[in-house]
């Protein structure tokens, strides 16, 4: 990204996370092709993208699950770039997956178990069971059951109290709202934002509700075929009349309505 | 009297089943994967412990101590060289590596000058001595692998259903993806699930061996163990030592009372019919997929 | 890369793809006829066994790389052939019908191993062959008033219109002939909706039966096709081999045609003769190169068992699609030349799921 | 059951183990609608689903469903492979594709109940089955042009985006020609442009195809623009129905499913705006 | 006429051994032993002038592979002669091979009577069956025990069916028959029920059709039980690994062979000094498998400088048509050869196990 890009006031928050110029692939397939971005330290970022732009990309090859390429991923000032993901999770990065994925033949209890695997404190986790039970009743009222038997929402429930287990520093939500009933998204939003207030876990979020999600966060990223195209404060992506029409879905009948007229948008 | 002593033979028989089939749940609990080679991994166990005893003139107790840990080691091994690699991909590709695994240790074995291909006697202390049980006789042999069988049984139990290693062995077989992300290091994990499986093949080896001598081929006993998994239930590991028990004393019961070729074929017939009536064994899983 | 044009639907159907398809599989149709003039005997021989081999690959193929479903016991349907084909051309049946009643029986035989597939996956199916397939090694032992037992079984040469096709050559193009119908039966199956329905089972049980596959029907299905084919190649070999004994249809028989299958590649008919080939070609390989190791490793026993092992390895780490795999690498090299790009197979990181669960 | 009525449950009830998942759930679909199924996570939504394409049967109750050679059927008495040959199709919640097929393949393989030929046709590939052969390529490109698909005709669905599945899903769906299709959360996933396709895709399917729909669905905005009618359900039991408008007002769903949804500003930081922020240790 | 496999200054001669299956132990064993007499013949020499050639391949006991073997060592190797193949179901699948091609198969090294039966004229063997041995040695052994009730546990397959079979005939010719009869599968490591079945009949006699493994497992839990009858077993069972591996239990047992066991410190000297060449030579102890991949090639060499420099199929057997084999070091009977007779004995004698090792308690009986 180019110097006249970066955010205003940048340089004294320090970022926890650092990509530069970050390019996977998979196979000859480029999903992202040069992606900058940084995540400080205490602050809720949010990416914003169409199908297929890369998001999931972008969020697994921080964790490790993906190799880039090329450029480096910086977390806590460390090079974490292509490490093993375990190892990644172990210096306080946890991760909520596209479409779930629990662990379909153990009890929701030792789902939730797995999720605080890097934590010695025994104590320490039962209080925070304690605690994700409160967020999510329906967990304790399950806690016996396979997760694989749940509903899709209560896996969705399930995954994100899991990686809330790890008591991390960065959290990587991509789409926590998937599949959960408009009460249950705002609950999700109101528990990270809280979280990131209460517990100060910097969170990187990828959510399809970008109403929700530009509401949440104090920085946005929008990515489009691989590449960032955009970014700014959330308070100023809001009023962007590109944002308002493509993602808020706040258009004047006219220009779309019932005529499938597609408008290009205008960074393209 | 007839029928106890057959009953107790069979028993006896069952428990080396169940102490093979152990080796296969483990692996697959952690791993998801059929181990091919557990088999072979026994009878490397059991010549380790000839080739210390004999060539390297250690007392007993020191041979099996070491060879068990030789074994695990060489376990340990055997997943950083060849498994890991191919981690993640489908099942299959590890079984038919496991099955290449059990030619090559096979066939080194083999090639073993003046020495792999004979048959050997494993020098224990307690050969040829038996317990009268009233009219009953049992082989000090087989009171071992009995023993060592409950024991082994015991302990794996307690670790996949209470630790949190074992749990997370479950977990990183159930969903790779997911268990990384958990930052559960599922290679490390997966290493450690080997070195048990050769260690508890070591074991069964060197119990074996005073029954069955140690030779090249000692391994294909683990075919007999196959269905004895299969009857209790891939998953778990108490039904593997039924399954061992219900495999053993319906042979030894079916090679009295029925016809010739029974007895050999026994071990398959209940398999299918098992798999017939319950398609996931005594104490599998059942396993439904909810979409 | 080659770019096609598309101009009709009939042209995605259509076996050979371009020009270059017809021009190679021709060359290859013209060595194969020439085979018997330009090859000396021990190679025709071999050549022979190739491709029976190749038809049993292509039918454990069918119902492993296709369908999904392992059979550990693909032995004993290749013994149910040979044994009939054994008996029936003792009792002077001519050819055409024995090969039927064989692939027929082995048909009928795969239908009842199917039954209990229907509700078995994973492993629970491959220990349920491999039990059989012990169970049938164990009925050619015993029922000796028919198979001879343990003592086996000599074979009579093939009875075609009234002659005995005794010679080497003769043999060989009855193989081939009955290899390209069979291959030529599965390669249309799988541009049909009856092979779609396989491939669909082994990617998702579910989906494929809310897509109105009967699970049942199609696993049978391919349990008996896969037999039939074993079962006709069990009849070849068993005239090749002129004597059968139940000792040749073990489970380490089951191994070698999973091997060759998985060496071959996975999931390709091309797969099933490749490794046929490969599972042929490797003892002279080895008897080849053992005169060229010192004695104590070339004349050692288990070199043969160590050499097999390595190269299974070899192939499930290096080259986990096979030699088809290595073969469409290689083309596209070739077909890319100057801007072939390292990365382009690279192997990315991938994840195991449970497949308890499908 | 009155003629435009294609589909009947009737006191439908499921129970795994001590949970009652479904409890005691009737409703009927009419031919033409879009008709929609909502509540909170858990309310047995997608169990209903399951009720009728057979995957579970149901511990009591029946559904009736009006085949499409005439004549009602008790659904529950079919096997599962026989519900898309009488016209339900249906997509998945968590996306069932055949992973390692291609796009084609998959629309290719939603035309299995409507194979023209047989075992032994397929076998010799005789001209029957070869024009048979294309002619389900036909439908199924029509398919793909219907869902601006073309763009991935080719590639395999292990390495699509989230999104373009969810499309793949309802296309190969289609494939199948059915009367009544089942949406699972058509619209999760997706955002809010392609939601709005979604909207017209579903539209279109109920005009233009003249294909019934029965959807489960959280996105309100969706359900109010397509649905004809919502049934509101919460612990597996039905709690409304009726107009979207009607459903939406319902005190209880408010309560259990919306919450007070149009607040999102509350999320806001209160000093929002500013990216300096006390560095927390 | 010339047959292929000679020349002018060698004679290429195959054998298939098992060196990777089940008898990989003996397979080697019978490969030293020729290599063994191919060298010192090359040292003297050769035969008539011609230098031997041997060439081995391995079968896995494997019989498609031993066809395969065949069919290099026949059409590739062009091999003269097929000498001490091993195995019976090996032999009978290679055996067609060979003899499309006028190849002749020569002493292999197994007991079964297809061996020379039904009369080929490129048969050739040198081993008293299972078959014979049995009937021959056990109606003594029978009547000096006054054994009452003869029982018999036998391999599930060819060869125990043999040992099974004479014992048969045995017991028929004395106005007998079997009092139980049990079998197990090779490879086979519990033999429970099948002693408890022996035991429950009240069996005193016990016809042996195992070979080593299975041999000590049975002898073994029948004694744990308390079950002692008189064991007899055939020249299978004669191998110096019972009593290593069985240790004391095993005193007692019979067998039936012929050529004596080569042990090191053998007391009649010819043995001793071959012995110990051998273990000087290929650092291994001698077996009797030794000594049968010897003797096979040994009387190889005997026909060939018997049938002349003009060596091809024909002559062989012309040759091999009037050939007398005099008793070896390793105390084998004389064997004869004619147009019509293609086993050179059928006699046999009997050992017996003692103190941990085998003593020949016998002579060839004539009968
Ligand atoms: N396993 C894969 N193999 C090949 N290509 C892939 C694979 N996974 C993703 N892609 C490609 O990478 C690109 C980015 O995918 P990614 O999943 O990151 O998108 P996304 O922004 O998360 O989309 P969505 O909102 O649908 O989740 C897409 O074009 C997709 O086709
Ligand atoms: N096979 C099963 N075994 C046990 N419980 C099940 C099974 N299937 C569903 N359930 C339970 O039934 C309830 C209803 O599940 P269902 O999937 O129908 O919910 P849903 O309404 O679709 O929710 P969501 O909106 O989260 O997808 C859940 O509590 C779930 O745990
Ligand atoms: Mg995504
Ligand atoms: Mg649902």
């Amino acid at each position: 990204m180019n110097a006249a890009l970066q955010p205003a006031g940048g340089a004294d928050g320090a970022p926890i996370l650092n990509l530069q110029n970050v390019e996977s692939s998979y196979g000859p397939i480029k999903a992202i092709r040069g992606v900058s971005l940084q995540v400080r330290r205490g602050e809720v970022a949010t990416v914003l993208g169409s199908n297929g732009a890369g998001k999931t990309t972008i969020l697994k090859t921080i964790s490790g699950i993906i190799d880039p390429r090329k450029g480096s991923v910086q977390f806590c000032g460390q090079d974490i770039t292509a490490h093993d993901p375990a190892a990644i999770v172990r210096r306080g990065l946890s991760h909520v997956p596209e479409g779930r994925e629990v662990f379909p033949l153990l009890s929701v209890r030792d789902n939730l178990l797995m999720g605080a695997y890097t934590r010695g404190d025994r104590d320490a986790v039962a209080r925070d069971i304690e605690t994700v039970y409160g967020y999510f009743p329906i967990l304790a009222e399950r806690k016996d059951q396979d997760a694989g038997l749940l509903s899709g929402g209560q896996q969705q429930m399930l995954a994100i109290s899991r990686a809330l287990m790890a008591a991390p520093t960065l959290i990587l939500l991509d789409e926590p709202s998937l599949g959960l009933s408009p009460r249950l998204t705002k609950e999700i939003f109101e528990i990270v934002v809280r979280i990131n207030r209460e517990r100060g876990t910097t969170i990187l979020l990828v959510e399809q509700n970008a109403n929700m999600a530009l509401n949440a966060s104090d920085y946005g990223y929008v990515l489009e075929n691989g590449r960032i195209v955009m970014e700014d404060r959330c308070a100023v992506l809001r009023e962007k009349d590109d944002i308002k029409e493509f993602y808020l879905g706040m258009k004047e009948d006219s220009v779309r309505g019932e005529r499938r007229w597609k408008k290009k948008k205008t960074w393209r | 009297m007839q029928f106890l002593q057959l009953l107790v033979s069979g028993l006896s028989q069952g428990c080396i089943y169940g102490l093979i089939a152990l080796g296969f749940v483990l692996i697959y609990k952690a791993t998801e994967t059929v181990s091919f080679a557990q088999g072979e991994l026994m009878m490397l166990g059991a010549f380790c412990g000839l080739v210390l005893m004999k060539l390297l003139g250690m007392p007993f107790w020191i041979a099996v101590v070491a060879s068990i840990a030789a074994m695990a080691l060489f376990g340990v091994l055997l997943e950083r060289v060849v498994i890991r690699p191919i981690l993640g991909q489908p099942a299959f590709s590890v079984v038919m590596l496991t099955i290449g695994i059990g030619y090559v240790l096979r066939g080194l074995v083999t090639m073993i000058p003046g020495f792999g291909t004979d048959t050997h006697a494993l020098p224990v202390p307690y050969k040829d001595e038996a317990v009268q049980l009233g009219p009953l006789v049992l082989a000090a042999e087989q009171l071992a692998v009995i023993a060592a069988t409950a024991v082994l049984c015991v302990l794996l139990y307690a670790m996949f259903r209470y630790t949190r290693l074992g749990v997370a062995m479950q977990a990183s077989s159930q969903n790779q993806l997911a268990a990384y992300y958990m930052g559960i290091p599922v290679q490390r994990l997966n290493g450690l699930a080997w070195g048990l499986a050769a260690a508890v093949a070591a074991v069964a080896g060197l119990l074996l061996a005073p029954i069955t001598f140690v030779h090249a081929n000692m391994g294909f006993i683990g075919l007999k163990a196959f269905p004895a998994a299969v009857v209790g239930g891939f998953g778990s590991l108490p039904g593997a030592i039924v399954g061992g028990l219900v495999i053993g004393v319906i042979e030894s019961l079916s090679g009295f009372y029925l016809p010739e070729g029974f007895k050999d074929t026994a071990a398959y017939i209940v398999v299918l019919l098992m798999l017939m009536v319950k398609p996931n064994g005594l104490f599998g899983e059942r396993l439904v997929k909810k979409v | 890369m080659r770019f096609l044009f598309k101009t009709s639907y009939e042209q995605d159907i259509r076996l050979a793809k371009h020009g270059g398809h017809v021009l190679w599989y021709a060359l290859l149709c013209l060595a194969l006829l020439a085979a018997p003039w330009v090859a000396p005997e021990y190679w025709v021989a071999q050549l022979t066994f190739v491709l029976i081999y190749g038809i049993a690959g292509l039918g454990l193929m069918l119902l492993a790389g296709f369908t999904g479903q392992f059979s550990l016991g693909h032995a004993a349907f290749l013994g149910v052939g040979a044994y009939t084909q054994a008996v029936l051309t003792g009792m002077g049946w001519p050819f055409a019908l024995v090969l039927a009643c064989s692939a027929g029986l082995s048909a009928a035989v795969g239908v009842v191993v199917g039954l209990p597939a229907l509700r078995l996956k994973g492993i629970y199916l491959g220990i349920a062959t491999l039990a059989f397939g012990f169970i049938v090694e164990e009925v050619f032992a015993r029922w000796e008033s028919v198979t001879g037992g343990n003592s086996g079984k000599a074979v009579l040469p093939p009875q075609i219109a009234g002659h005995a096709l005794e010679s080497t050559e003769a043999f060989y193009f009855l193989c081939l002939g009955l290899a390209v119908v069979c291959t030529l039966g599965i390669v249309n199956l799988l541009r049909a909706p009856t092979g779609r329905a396989f491939v669909a089972i082994r990617d998702s049980e579910i989906s494929a039966q809310s897509m109105g596959i009967h699970l049942a029907y199609y696993k049978t299905l391919s349990f008996a096709l896969s037999a039939a084919l074993a079962g006709i190649a069990g009849a070849l070999y068993a005239h090749k081999m002129q004597f059968i004994s139940p000792d040749q249809f073990s489970i380490l028989q089951s191994i070698d045609l999973l091997l060759m299958i998985v060496i071959g590649g996975l999931g390709s008919v091309h797969g099933a003769f490749l490794g046929a080939a490969f599972l042929i070609l490797m003892p002279q390989l080895i008897a080849l190169g053992k005169d060229a190791l010192p004695e104590a490793i070339g004349q050692a026993p288990g070199l043969q068992a160590v050499v097999y092992g390595l190269v299974l390895i070899g192939f499930v780490l290096f080259e986990p699609m096979g030699l088809y795999g290595r073969w469409l690498k290689i083309r596209t090299w070739l077909q890319l030349f100057p801007f072939y790009r390292k990365g382009l197979f690279k192997r990315q990181k991938t994840f195991q799921k449970s497949d308890r669960l499908k | 059951m009155s003629g435009d009525v294609l589909l009947e449950a009737r006191n439908l009830s499921v129970r795994f183990g001590g949970l009652l998942a479904v409890n005691d759930v009737s409703f009927d679909v009419r031919r033409g609608e879009v008709f929609t199924l909502i509540g909170p996570n858990g309310a047995g939504k997608t169990t209903v689903f399951n009720l009728i394409s057979r995957i579970y049967t149901p511990t009591s109750g029946s559904i009736a469903y009006a085949a499409p050679h005439g004549g009602l059927l008790a659904l529950t008495a079919q096997p599962a492979h026989r519900v898309a040959g009488l016209g339900i199709a249906r997509t998945f919640q968590n996306i069932e594709l055949f992973e390692h097929a291609s796009v084609l393949h998959n629309l290719l393989i939603g035309r299995h109940t409507r194979r023209e030929t047989g075992l032994w046709a397929d076998l010799l590939f005789t001209p029957r089955a070869r024009a048979a052969e294309v002619r389900a390529r036909e439908k199924a490109e029509e398919i793909i042009d219907f869902l601006q698909l073309q763009h991935y005709r080719d590639t395999l669905v292990a390495g699509l985006p989230y999104g373009v599945r969810k499309v793949v899903e309802l296309a190969r769906a289609l494939c199948t020609e059915p009367q009544l299709l089942l949406l699972d959360e058509p619209s999760s996933g997706l955002n809010v442009e392609e939601t709005d396709d979604m909207a017209f895709w579903i539209q279109d399917i109920r005009d233009e195809l003249g294909i019934t729909v029965l959807m489960v669905e959280h996105d309100m905005s969706l359900v109010s623009r397509v649905s004809d009618r919502v049934l509101a359900m919460n612990q597996g039991q039905v709690l409304a129905s009726g107009t979207p408008r009607e459903v939406q007002t319902h005190p209880g769903v408010v309560e259990a499913y919306l919450g007070t949804i149009d607040d999102v500003s509350s999320l806001r930081r209160p000093n929002d705006g500013s990216r300096k922020q006390e560095v927390r240790a | 006429q010339a047959s292929q496999g000679v020349t002018k200054d060698t004679i290429t001669l195959g054998s298939i051994q098992d060196m990777s299956g089940p008898l990989a132990g003996f397979g080697k064993q019978v490969r030293m032993g020729m290599l063994l007499r191919v060298d010192e013949a090359n040292e003297q020499g050769g035969v008539n002038g011609r230098k031997l050639e041997l060439k081995v391949e391995d079968s896995g006991y494997d019989p498609k592979r031993a066809v395969l073997a065949a069919q290099k060592l026949v059409n590739q190797d062009k091999i003269f002669m097929m000498v001490g193949h091993i195995g019976t179901a090996q032999n009978l699948a290679a055996m067609p091979v060979q003899f499309s091609k006028n190849v002749i198969n020569f002493f292999p090294v197994t007991a079964a009577r297809e061996m020379y039966e039904p009369f080929h004229k490129l048969k050739y063997s040198f081993a008293a069956t299972y078959y014979d041995q049995i009937r021959l040695e056990a109606p003594k052994l029978i009547k000096e025990k006054n054994a009452q009730k003869v029982c018999t546990i036998y391999q599930d397959d060819e060869f125990g069916l043999e040992v099974m079979r004479g014992g048969e005939a045995a017991l028929k010719a004395m106005g007998r028959e079997y009092t139980e009869k049990t079998t197990f599968k090779r490879g086979a490591t519990d033999f429970s029920s099948q002693v408890a079945k022996m035991k429950a009949a009240g069996c005193d006699f016990v016809v042996l059709g195992t070979i080593i493994r299975e041999t000590i497992g049975t002898i073994g839990e029948a004694r744990k039980t308390g079950f002692n009858p008189t064991f007899l077993g055939s020249s299978a069972a004669y191998t110096d690994l019972i009593h290593k591996l069985g240790g004391k239990a095993m005193d007692g047992l019979y067998a039936a062979m012929t050529v004596q066991h080569p042990y090191l410190d053998e007391s009649s000297q010819p043995i001793r000094f071959w012995a110990n060449k051998y273990k000087t030579k290929f650092n291994e102890d001698p077996t009797v498998f030794s000594v049968y991949g010897y003797s096979a090639i040994d009387s190889f060499i005997k026909a060939a400088q018997k049938a002349g420099p003009q060596l091809s199929t024909d002559s062989f057997i012309k040759a091999m048509d009037t050939m007398v084999l005099e008793p070896d070091m390793f105390g084998s009977p004389t064997m004869t050869f004619g147009p019509q007779k293609r086993l050179g004995n059928d006699l046999s004698r009997l050992s017996q196990l003692q103190d941990g090792r085998w003593h020949v308690v016998s002579d060839y009986a004539k009968n």
